[in-house]
């Protein structure tokens, strides 16, 4: 556990750690450090946080990693069992499922990633503005987001991909436009609670503007009880990537997306059970990953949410 | 009076583990406790908090109590199950909150939570809790005591909420009473008022206060005896009456550095500290 | 386990939308109108070209060729209690006229009109029916039509005493029932149940199954294992892989009768490349037939590449075209694609069709065309495909009746290729002009000699497979899988020819 | 009152205006599921032409709204039913099954939740982490599939498929269209218990997605009420634990907990399409689906509707229910 | 006499709640008001509706000679400025103190922010060292001078101090208190300050006023209030009180809510 206390140099531990920085960034170098070490006492985030390293890598090196071609069907070698040569035997057109789950794992990535990058500033900036301003703008917003939370999740996300046509692309784009509410209401509820504070007011005695005020004392406040949200949810998004695939609508063959791969094997599921089961494994670990570290994020980032 | 002392604790240490390392919030503290109202004072951080939760076996989880002696009576206060800290709690050894609006339970009625006070430790029924709890809320100057025994917390002032505060620790009638800063969010008049009525209710039932405060003038003039404390250490301990004797630097400094109402914009003296008072 | 008198059937039947005969043309109602109601005649499901007569005892029909004259059978009653008479079977076939709903043109295209169709189609008397057809079409040609679904007999008291608005009692038949069949309805709970009650005056004998129950069950998986428990006697949609993995189980067997159903390629002629008749030769070497007919449709297909299924009179049985890489690409090179092309390819998203459209995908690539597969559910796949906005797009067609007419019309006659044309058969659909066979097509129907008529199809055919837009890969085999108790089940070559009346069970 | 009534009423024309646009702009054309693929064309421009398809789009959507405020939400083209009697049938199965999933969900969630937060950083909050985030990570088709699979195939311990053993199918008319209730009405004991085995597998693999959920939000707070004053004071007076954690904390936790609930319900009252596809459950999410797949968007607009009205009830129940928790939020 | 701040019949509400009733108060440039009374008596409104954090209010508002309106522009802040009771609340958690005194001096134009910055801190008695720490690594008594030098580094006039050492130990509060006295002088800046300590006041201000439910029920000088020469019952009462506990003082007090 104390490797990282023996690799670093203690010069540059002192200079981390202390409580007098000289610079801003070293203040900066010194907050993300602490952050860090409470981040590496949590041995489940650091799970999660392995787990979302290794999907990292594993899309950057899926060409070295994966043995087969991922596309390569081979009909006479169709739903072969876990083996030698197959690890993970083979789907139903007798491509290797150790294959395609590596290269699938980019596509995971890209929706979790798109769908966060998306979202969460949407919901950021539709939150704070209505929390912030209040009033009209507050009613016509909520009245937006609340129509958007209203629609069943997972119907919107079809009605958005069938009308823009099935496809990763869109599919992520359908996922981003069903994710957003939600974090428009814990940043609208966030920037109430903040915007009535001493250091918004005195803020604004500096005549700081609203943008001003919004963009660089409002909004990251809600930075973090966002990112942990969006780390949580991103199980969620892959499933509903998933769900999408299973309706048809997610990945375009033969991409080897993942919810795709469950719901393309689901017919064999009773008695090839892994060609289905192998990538829903896959699935659960990554959203497992996720869930932890946003766990772990939590203690960091947001000392309010929990302990 | 305080000749028998009900609480004898000696060289008493707490320490948390934190992230950042061990911190001694308390360091060796030993005092006894007569039927009399012990003060203690010292500026914020210095540990007051800590040993008054510390008697109440209240220490957060992450802190480590060392004590050579804790002794309320026959009991041995470092070693108690935690069915026997019940008993001691609130029955025999109570304590009163700084602030009543974070300190009551928000969903409860006022009067449900005074009841379960004096129901945890008397058998009786509901009908004759909620007669004494009536009786209770009087006793401490409430005027319309139904009402308030029906009230929510945020539906009471701070300063009747204290008063509530009061009744709900005082009802199952405890030996000693450790009073953390149970006035300083009230306004000066209503704080007076509110320590009146825990004045009256200790000479009345002889019970032991332990007052806790920051504010050496207010401790002085209402206990009989005062603690300083410095960085987890006692630095004085010294009858109120005598306080403009005090012999320590810390104490005096404190006392200096207080502005008074004498009309003079001069500066005030500072205190500076010295590293020889934090060493035990 | 279920009652032995009543079957209990898993079918995804979510695509009824209607109950009254003159307006179905969905599978499972084709199956269910099959099951409740009569028709004037009947073919032999296992040799289509002999007839029989069902509600009519026999038929006449005229010298010119252009009337037909049918005697009804006594003695059958309706449901209601109602006798039914030769005027029940004029009023069914002219409320198909009169209704114009979907599949009104089966009987339409024989000259009928709202406004004709009352004097064309009579009962002279209580058991006899005069029809009148405006040309000397082949006497094969308009029995067939008879025997589909539009050709159902209903009872015409009963209908009118529920008329609204002058609806000949639609709206009320889409939801009831008003038959004769061996079965009559109890009870439609759109996309969830569909039962039937045994007709236990039927005139041919009444069946042994007492009730019928047919729950919709969408996931092919769930009905897998309701069949393997015994909680349902048949279960309908199982895939290819599925029937392989419980071949094994000693309480299920199977039953499977080659449909009239047909999978294709569907080639835009809109589309640069495919307007090519090289490319359009080249792909159809490009498909790995053998591979997909075992692995993928295993059991559920055979390979047939003419328009006409097997069993239809004149179909062209041969397979001239197989797996061929390297002939396609030198065709493909002659045509100076030697370096391939991109396609996009309309693809609805069952699992059979993305399995095929995968592995036409693969072996595409091997001669260097890229195939983008676009998957969509079937009505989108549909909806683009209908607007001729697709390059290619992959589906499966079934014959609306058992004449050869039904696939001719559509794979090898066009009359107006232009985008705002009348008519909408496939051809059109892919932009193709048939030329000559346009008007080949037509003069079939009114060949009257049932030999020289096949061998004008069996031309067609031929022709189509030869320089058509179309690849045409398999024809569609039905399985049914049931538990070993279960007899007599019959399929037939299309969906309202699958009947339950002779089912019993050990 | 008034603005509240005025703020739902928008919400919900917007919530109508945004659903007819998306049917407007699905490529899928609606005519298709009236008439079917072989249809020709003058049939086909006919139903056209019925279905009102041809006039402008703003008539159109006019039309909708007018006949909806008359109580008409128009007929299903898959089903041929009014749009309404078709809700009837199939909101029932949903609210059954999301009502039971959530009280399965609530009376685990909860307790599991407080069971982690009392413990801490000790095994049993790692099991009730772990055990939570797998139910939110693992696909709910795999799930309903595997659950069909281990405790109908294997175990035979529940019912399979459906609401109902198929040949009971037809012996229940529908009161209130809650299989449960229709069963102890009609008092056929046999009919409920057979309902209950269909009903207690999905409910449970549901139950499983809002029991991660809950339990997780009651851990943290009450972890977060846990470390307030007043349980200190609590302490103080000599209660005990037990009590300081289900009177007092719990009463707490309650409050924000019952959002948390209340938002969790709106979600399964949506309707799980996968889950009722597995399931031959006949319900909301599975109709909407359909119909959107087919652009029957009189059923859409319909369903839309009714999962707009229950998420504005159920948010509506839960700020009631706040009021009555949260004696600081009611006047 | 020549007021820097002139306020006169100032009247302010939240919702339906009358907070200030007719609330005049008059202080010369360079000199120091104290406003003392009990809480919620609308001491903080005063302050908080000079600097337009209040949105309805009427009555005069004279600074430095301009009448007020509803909004404030940018040369307002460069003229008043506030500092807030709670040190803990005032400072952004997630800014560090360079940047908390860095944005002012941008948004003003006033360049060179560097200097300004450290200069500010120097004015407060900070050094160097503390410029890039965040809030939470800073005690209570040197927030509370970070939140003194963002307030003087827009070089201010005017400077309103609302309970600015409540939140202090008496040890630090005295060097805070030594601060803005020092400030004042050195600066010649013109103080408001509010306070429930009449020590605290009588220390710091020229004149007094003392409010109870949002009116001024006295004011006087501070050389009155060192002699206890107060005339409305509640002033006697607060002054008593700051004697310390007294148990015949406090039966005779009366209740004020
Ligand atoms: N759970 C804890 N973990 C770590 N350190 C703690 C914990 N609780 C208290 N401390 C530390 O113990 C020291 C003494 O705290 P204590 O609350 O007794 O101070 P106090 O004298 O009551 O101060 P105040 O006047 O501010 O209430 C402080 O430095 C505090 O930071
Ligand atoms: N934002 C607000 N919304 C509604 N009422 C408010 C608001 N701020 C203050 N009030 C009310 O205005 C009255 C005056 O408040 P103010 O803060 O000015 O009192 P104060 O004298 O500063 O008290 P304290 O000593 O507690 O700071 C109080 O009754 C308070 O409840
Ligand atoms: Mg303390
Ligand atoms: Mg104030």
């Amino acid at each position: 556990m104390n490797s990282h206390t023996t690799t670093v140099k203690p010069g540059l531990m002192q200079w981390l750690t202390s409580d007098t920085p000289q610079s801003r960034f070293q203040a900066k170098c010194g907050r993300t450090w602490l952050g860090w070490l409470k981040l590496t006492e949590n041995k489940l985030a650091m799970i999660g946080l392995s787990i979302v390293m290794g999907l990292i890598l594993v899309t950057i090196f899926a060409p070295l990693l994966a043995p087969y071609d991922p596309l390569a069907a081979d009909l006479a070698n169709r739903i072969q069992p876990p083996g030698a040569e197959h690890w993970f035997g083979t789907d139903q057109l007798g491509r290797d499922i150790l294959s395609r789950l590596i290269y699938g794992a980019q596509y995971t990535l890209l929706i979790v990633g798109l769908v966060a990058i998306t979202a969460a500033p949407v919901g950021l900036l539709v939150g704070t503005a209505a929390g912030f301003f209040g009033g009209w703008v507050d009613a016509v917003l909520m009245r937006v987001t609340d129509i958007f939370l209203a629609f069943p999740k997972l119907i919107l996300a079809l009605a958005f991909v069938s009308a823009l046509g099935p496809g990763i692309e869109n599919a992520i784009l359908a996922i981003a436009i069903t994710a957003w509410p939600p974090y428009a209401r814990i940043a609208r509820a966030e920037t109430i609670t903040v915007r009535k504070s001493d250091y918004i007011d005195a803020a604004r005695l500096q005549g700081v503007s609203n943008r001003g005020l919004i963009i660089g004392h409002i909004m990251p406040m809600c930075v973090s009880s966002l990112v942990v949200r969006v780390t949580l949810d991103m199980a969620g998004m892959i499933l509903i990537a998933a769900g999408l695939g299973f309706l048809g609508l997610g990945a375009q063959p033969p991409m080897p997306e993942w919810g795709a791969m469950v719901s393309d094997g689901r017919q064999f599921l009773l008695d090839q059970w892994w060609v289905s089961t192998v990538p829903g494994i896959a699935i659960f670990v990554v959203s497992l990953g996720f869930n932890l570290l946003g766990d772990g994020l939590r203690d960091v980032l947001d000392p309010r949410g929990g302990d | 009076m305080s000749n028998e002392p009900l609480l004898s604790v000696k060289n008493l240490a707490i320490t948390f583990s934190t992230p950042k390392g061990p911190v001694n919030a308390v360091r060796g503290v030993s005092f006894d406790l007569g039927r009399e109202r012990l003060g203690i004072v010292g500026e914020s951080g210095s540990g007051k908090s800590q040993t008054g939760r510390a008697i109440l076996g209240l220490t957060a989880p992450n802190g480590k109590i060392t004590a050579d002696q804790m002794q309320f009576h026959d009991l041995d206060l470092r070693n108690l199950t935690p069915r026997a800290w019940r008993k001691v709690r609130g029955a025999r050894i109570s304590m009163i909150m700084q602030d009543p609006k974070y300190s009551l339970n928000p969903v409860m009625t006022i009067g449900d939570q005074i009841i379960e006070a004096y129901r945890e430790h008397h058998k009786v029924n509901a009908k004759e809790a909620k007669r004494r709890a009536i009786e209770m809320l009087e006793s401490v100057k409430i005027r319309d005591p139904e009402r308030v025994f029906n009230a929510y917390p945020h539906e009471v002032s701070g300063g009747m909420g204290q008063r509530v505060m009061i009744a709900m620790m005082l009802i199952p009638d405890p030996e000693i009473l450790i009073a953390d800063e149970p006035t300083s969010a009230l306004d000066v008049t209503v704080q007076l008022q509110v320590m009146a009525i825990l004045d009256d209710l200790v000479r009345e039932r002889g019970m032991a206060l332990v007052f806790i405060s920051h504010d050496l003038q207010l401790v002085s003039s209402f206990c009989d005896r005062v603690l300083v404390m410095y960085q987890g250490l006692v630095v004085e301990e010294i009858r109120a009456s005598e306080l403009d004797q005090a012999k320590h630097p810390y104490t005096k400094g404190l006392l200096n550095c207080l502005p008074k109402m004498d009309g003079n914009h001069a500066e005030l003296p500072v205190l500076t500290r010295e590293a020889s008072w934090a060493e035990a | 386990e279920t009652p032995k008198n009543a079957l209990v059937m898993a079918f995804a039947i979510d695509d009824i939308i209607t109950l009254d005969p003159a307006q179905i043309f969905e599978f499972s109602g084709a199956e269910y109108a099959g099951n409740t109601y009569d028709r004037l005649i009947g073919f032999d499901n296992d040799d289509v070209s002999k007839m029989y007569g069902v509600i009519a005892t026999s038929w006449d029909v005229s010298e010119d060729g252009k009337t037909f004259t049918f005697k009804i059978r006594d003695g059958i009653k309706f449901a209601s209690g109602n006798d039914l008479t030769a005027e029940d079977a004029a009023f069914s076939l002219q409320r198909v006229i009169l209704l114009d709903q979907s599949p009104a043109f089966i009987l339409g295209q024989f000259g009928f009109t709202p406004e004709n169709v009352k004097d064309k189609i009579r009962a002279t008397d209580s058991s006899t029916l005069v029809m009148e057809v405006d040309k000397p079409y082949a006497p094969s040609f308009v029995l067939y039509c008879l025997t589909a679904g539009v050709g159902a007999v209903i009872d015409k008291e009963e209908v009118l005493a529920h008329e609204k608005d002058g609806d000949l009692g639609h709206e009320w038949l889409t939801t009831n029932y008003a038959g004769s069949g061996p079965f009559a309805l109890n009870k439609w709970t759109a996309g969830e149940s569909l039962s039937l009650t045994a007709n236990e005056d039927y005139w041919d004998g009444a069946p042994a199954m007492k009730r019928v129950i047919i729950r919709n069950v969408k996931e092919a998986a769930s009905q897998q294992l309701l069949l393997q428990k015994g909680d349902i006697d048949i279960a309908r949609n199982l895939e290819a892989d599925q029937i392989a993995s419980i071949e094994s189980n000693p309480d299920v067997k199977f039953l499977s009768k080659g449909k009239g159903a047909l999978w294709y390629l569907g080639l835009s002629q809109k589309n640069d490349y495919l307007s090519k008749p090289e490319v359009r030769e080249a792909l159809k070497y490009l498909v790995d037939y053998d591979g997909i007919a075992k692995t993928i449709l295993a059991g559920r297909a055979q390979i047939h590449q003419a328009f006409l299924p097997e069993g239809f009179l004149g179909a062209y049985n041969e397979n001239p075209y197989s797996l061929d890489v390297e002939k396609a690409k030198s065709i493909l090179a002659d045509a100076g694609l030697g370096d391939g092309f991109s396609v996009t390819m309309d693809t609805r998203n069952t699992t059979a069709i993305m399995a095929m459209a995968q592995s036409i995908q693969a072996t595409w690539a091997q001669a260097g065309i890229n195939l983008e597969i676009i998957p969509g559910d079937g009505k989108q796949t549909l909806t683009k495909y209908r607007a001729r906005q697709h390059d290619i797009y992959i589906g499966r067609w079934g014959p609306d009746y058992q004449d050869p007419h039904t696939n001719a019309s559509t794979f090898a006659w066009n009359p107006d290729n232009a985008d705002d044309a009348t008519a909408k058969p496939l051809a059109w659909r892919n932009a193709w002009n048939p030329g000559a066979m346009t008007a080949e097509t037509d003069a079939a129907t009114l060949e009257r000699d049932d030999k020289k008529r096949a061998a004008m199809y069996l031309d067609l055919q031929k022709k189509v497979l030869e320089s058509g837009p179309f690849v045409i890969m398999f024809q569609e085999t039905e399985i049914a899988s049931m538990r070993k108790n279960v007899n007599n089940f019959v399929l037939g070559p299309s969906f309202d020819n699958n009947y339950y009346r002779f089912i019993t069970k050990d | 009152m008034l603005r509240i009534i005025f703020s739902l009423l928008i919400t919900f024309l917007g919530l109508l205006l945004v659903t007819f646009l998306i049917g407007r702009i699905l490529p899928i054309d609606p005519v298709l599921a009236a008439v079917g693929d072989h249809a020709s064309e003058a049939v086909y421009q006919r139903v056209k032409e019925e279905m009102g398809l041809n006039l402008p789009l703003w008539k159109q959507f006019f039309l909708y709204i007018s006949n909806i405020f008359q109580g008409d939400f128009g007929r299903s083209v898959l089903t041929s039913n009014p749009v309404l009697d078709d809700i009837k049938r199939v909101f029932p199965a949903t609210l059954e099954l999301a009502t039971l999933a959530t009280i399965i969900g609530v009376s685990l969630g909860i307790p599991a939740g407080v069971f982690a937060a009392i413990n801490k950083g000790k095994w049993p909050d790692h099991i009730v982490r772990i055990l939570g985030l797998a139910g939110h990570s693992m696909p709910i088709f795999w799930l309903g599939l595997m659950g069909l699979l281990v405790f109908y195939m294997k175990l035979g311990w529940v019912a399979g498929p459906g609401r109902l053993d198929s040949f009971y199918l037809d012996f229940i008319e529908p009161t209130t269209g809650l299989m449960l209730v229709d069963t102890l009405i009609e008092g056929d004991m046999d009919l409920f218990w057979n309902a209950v085995s269909h009903i207690i597998l999905p409910a449970s693999i549901l139950a499983y997605f809002s029991l991660a959920y809950i339990a997780r939000m009651t851990r943290s707070f009450m972890l977060e009420q846990l470390s307030q004053e007043y349980i200190l004071t609590a302490r103080v007076k000599g209660i005990s634990e037990h009590r300081i954690i289900w009177r007092h904390a719990l009463g707490n936790v309650m409050v924000p907990l019952i959002t948390v609930i209340a938002l969790s319900y709106a979600s399964l009252l949506e309707g799980s399409v996968l889950t009722e596809i597995i399931f031959a459950w006949p319900g909301l999410g599975l109709y909407i689906t359909n119909s959107l797949l087919n652009a029957d968007m009189n059923a859409v607009l319909g369903g839309t509707v009714v999962v707009g009205a229950v998420f504005i009830g159920v948010n509506m129940l839960s700020d009631v229910l706040y009021r009555v928790l949260d004696p600081r939020a009611r006047r | 006499m020549n007021a820097m701040i002139d306020i006169s019949k100032l009247n302010a509400w939240f919702d339906d709640n009358h907070v200030l009733k007719d609330v005049d108060i008059s202080v010369p440039a360079n000199g120091s008001f104290g406003l003392v009374g009990e809480s919620g008596s609308g001491k903080s409104t005063v302050l908080r509706t000079v600097t337009g954090l209040v949105d309805d209010w009427e009555g005069n508002i004279l600074v430095n000679n301009k009448e007020l309106t509803g909004t404030r522009d940018k040369a307002f802040y460069r003229l008043a400025q506030m500092v807030f009771q709670d040190p803990f609340g005032s400072l952004h958690p997630r800014h560090t103190i360079d940047r908390i005194l860095t944005e002012p001096v941008n948004i003003h134009g006033l360049g060179n922010s560097d200097a300004r910055v450290v200069e500010a801190l120097n004015q407060v008695g900070l050094d160097n060292s503390f410029r890039f720490r965040y809030p939470h690594q800073l005690s209570g008594g040197q927030r509370q001078r970070v939140a003194i030098a963002r307030a003087l580094i827009l070089e201010p006039k005017i400077l309103l101090l609302d309970e600015p050492t409540s939140a202090l130990d008496v040890s630090i509060q005295a060097e805070v208190l030594n601060l803005l006295t020092r400030l004042r002088h050195d600066l010649g800046l013109t103080y408001i300050m509010v306070s429930h300590d009449l020590a605290v006041v009588a220390h710091m201000c020229d004149d007094i006023a003392i409010m109870n439910h949002g009116r001024i029920v006295e004011r006087a000088t501070a050389t009155q209030l060192a002699e206890g020469k107060l005339d409305h019952p509640y002033s006697q009462q607060l002054y008593k009180a700051a004697a310390g506990y007294d148990r015949a003082v406090v039966d005779s007090f009366v209740d004020w809510d």
